[in-house]
């Protein structure tokens, strides 16, 4: 496929942030560290998906980013409380 | 196009490597919501939407639940290491 | 229409997820890492499935707008995919929670220490009998398969 | 030396796979079953969604299979892992924002699930990942305060009377002389909601028994002593 300008923009600032972030989960000296950017990266990619939506110029592929932005928001709360359980 | 493919595979092995390397459960968890993560956007780049959205639905959803519930149940939810200390030296790396 | 770049992108991807599985479950140490392993080679499994059905200029199995495109995707492959990877988290779910229960028999899931300890247990088993017992497949080895497993084992 | 055989093993399976993947050109592949069902596909059952009337029209047995193997893993964890004893500790309730998003969450959850299952033969989705969403939504309250108590049995209700449901559609069509689980009705105008005949009820009932083994198997696991 072909992309705009604007588009290709907009891809270039994805697979950064997506690159970016995956870092910090190799890095991160601590587990909450990559919990943390394990979250950030699940908004990133609901963000990619609704960018390749976009891109692939097709409006079915926006469901896929909802179902991702509902679910990955239930599956970090629940690390979060298994990492919180010691403490309570 | 091709680009953003190459660097969601290589996300995705560096984070499947991860998740057998690192030492933290929680963190191996996270590694593996990740390796879903890539995935699922891997399958939309893929034309498969319905399997994108299964993978997005088990593997960043149900999964982690499933995998942190029992990471709570096991008592091995720490945030320094493993919960033996004779594991967490030499166990724990695959 | 073949473009090997890609091909190689796509299998490379799916098989170094495969191998990178089947590797952690051979080698790996403790049971919760061999469990993860286990979803990550069902992951690469999941996606050469998906790869040996790719057309790589066609459009999603789905008909939008009323019109039938001409190219689309197989999507056979992709329902098998469905299948399985629901499945496989039902496995899962099943797998961890025998863990679960293997850490209240040994308190441990390190996979030496467990073998170390079913073969204490075997011992102790055929040690109060002092002949082959009848039940289970622990009464049919002979009785010093305990000192096989330790000598045999991790230890080295 | 385990090491090693392990490794020669890895690199064998590597090897293995890699002749396959080479043999194989991308997109090369003679889809005779495939195109069949593409081309058969959209007049034949009347879904949009062509894996969703593979999954349900053409394999719906398989399906069968499926929630069946789901069933009885479900099942089987709930056995492994026990009752837990009542006077046993429980965690603390989570704080304020986690158990107000959760009041919010819950509606949301469930109307996109909903959402999903419904537009299964439209839309990607479909009774698999609408019935995650659904054991989700069930199981955010019970993630914000862990003393809520499950309702297994109407659970089970549920479950079973959504078991039943598929396969009495399925066996509908036998009594009509046509074959097991094939699609009834009219097929309706492709791309309408109400449309596919009976796949979307086959769908719906796919989602709910999903829904509610996943929500017991998320409370069973969730509600049980922490051991020490």
């Amino acid at each position: 496929m072909t992309l705009t300008v604007l588009e290709q923009i907009s891809a270039i600032l994805v697979g950064l942030a997506l690159l970016l972030g995956f870092i910090r989960l190799l890095l991160g000296p601590t587990a909450p560290d990559r919990v943390v950017s394990a979250d950030t990266l699940s908004v990133i990619v609901t963000a990619a998906l609704v960018a390749v939506g976009a891109w692939l110029g097709n409006a079915l592929y926006l469901d896929v980013a909802l179902v991702y932005g509902a679910l990955a928001f239930v599956g970090i709360v629940a690390v979060a409380r298994a990492i919180e359980g010691g403490h309570s | 196009m091709i680009w953003l493919l190459g660097l969601l595979i290589g996300m995705m092995l560096a984070a499947a490597i991860a998740v057998l390397v690192l030492e933290n459960h929680i963190a191996a968890v996270a590694a593996t919501s990740i390796v879903s993560l890539a995935l699922s956007v891997v399958f939309v780049l893929l034309r498969a939407p319905d399997v994108a959205m299964t993978e997005a639905a088990v593997g960043a959803g149900l999964s982690s639940l499933i995998l942190a519930l029992s990471l709570r149940r096991l008592g091995l939810w720490q945030i320094e290491g493993d919960k033996h200390p004779e594991i967490a030296k030499e166990g724990v790396d695959a | 229409m073949s473009d090997p770049e890609l091909h190689w992108l796509l299998y490379g991807g799916a098989i170094g997820l495969i191998v990178i599985g089947a590797a952690g479950i051979v080698m790996g140490k403790h049971l919760f890492r061999i469990i993860l392993a286990l979803a990550i080679a069902e992951a690469g499994a999941n996606l050469m499935l998906v790869v040996a059905g790719l057309r790589p200029d066609a459009v999603a199995p789905i008909i939008t707008g009323g019109m039938i495109p001409e190219q689309m995707v197989d999507p056979v492959p992709q329902a098998m995919v469905l299948t399985a990877i629901v499945i496989g988290v039902g496995i899962q779910a099943l797998v961890l929670s025998l863990a679960i229960r293997v850490y209240k028999a040994y308190g441990t899931l390190d996979m030496r220490e467990i073998r170390l300890k079913m073969a204490a247990d075997i011992d102790a088993e055929a040690g109060v009998d002092d002949e082959v017992s009848q039940e289970g497949p622990a009464g049919e080895r002979p009785l010093e398969l305990p000192d096989a497993v330790t000598s045999g084992g991790p230890g080295q | 030396m385990r090491n090693l055989t392990s490794l020669l093993f890895a690199a064998g399976l590597a090897f293995f796979l890699l002749v396959i993947a080479a043999r194989f050109d991308l997109g090369a592949a003679p889809m005779l079953v495939g195109d069949a069902i593409l081309q058969e596909a959209p007049a034949e059952t009347g879904a949009a969604n062509i894996v969703t009337s593979v999954v349900l029209g053409y394999r719906g047995i398989d399906t069968l299979g499926e929630i069946a193997i789901l069933f009885t893993a479900s099942l089987a964890a709930g056995l492994v892992l026990g009752r837990r004893r009542p006077e046993a500790s429980r965690d603390a309730d989570s704080g304020a924002v986690l158990q107000i998003s959760a009041q919010l969450l819950f509606p949301l959850l469930l109307v996109v699930g909903f959402y999903i299952i419904l537009h299964g033969h439209l839309t990607p989705g479909g009774g698999f990942q609408g019935g995650v969403i659904l054991a989700a939504a069930f199981f955010v309250p019970l993630l914000a305060r862990p003393g809520t108590s499950v309702n297994h049995t109407g659970l089970s209700l549920v479950e079973g009377l959504a078991g039943a449901g598929f396969i009495l559609i399925g066996l509908l069509a036998l009594f009509q002389g046509k074959a097991f689980l094939q699609p009834l009705l009219d097929k309706g105008t492709l791309g309408m909601l109400v449309s596919a005949g009976t796949l979307p009820l086959l769908y719906l009932a796919v989602g709910l028994k999903v829904g509610a083994e996943l929500a017991g198997l998320l409370a069973n696991l969730a509600d049980s002593e922490v051991d020490p």
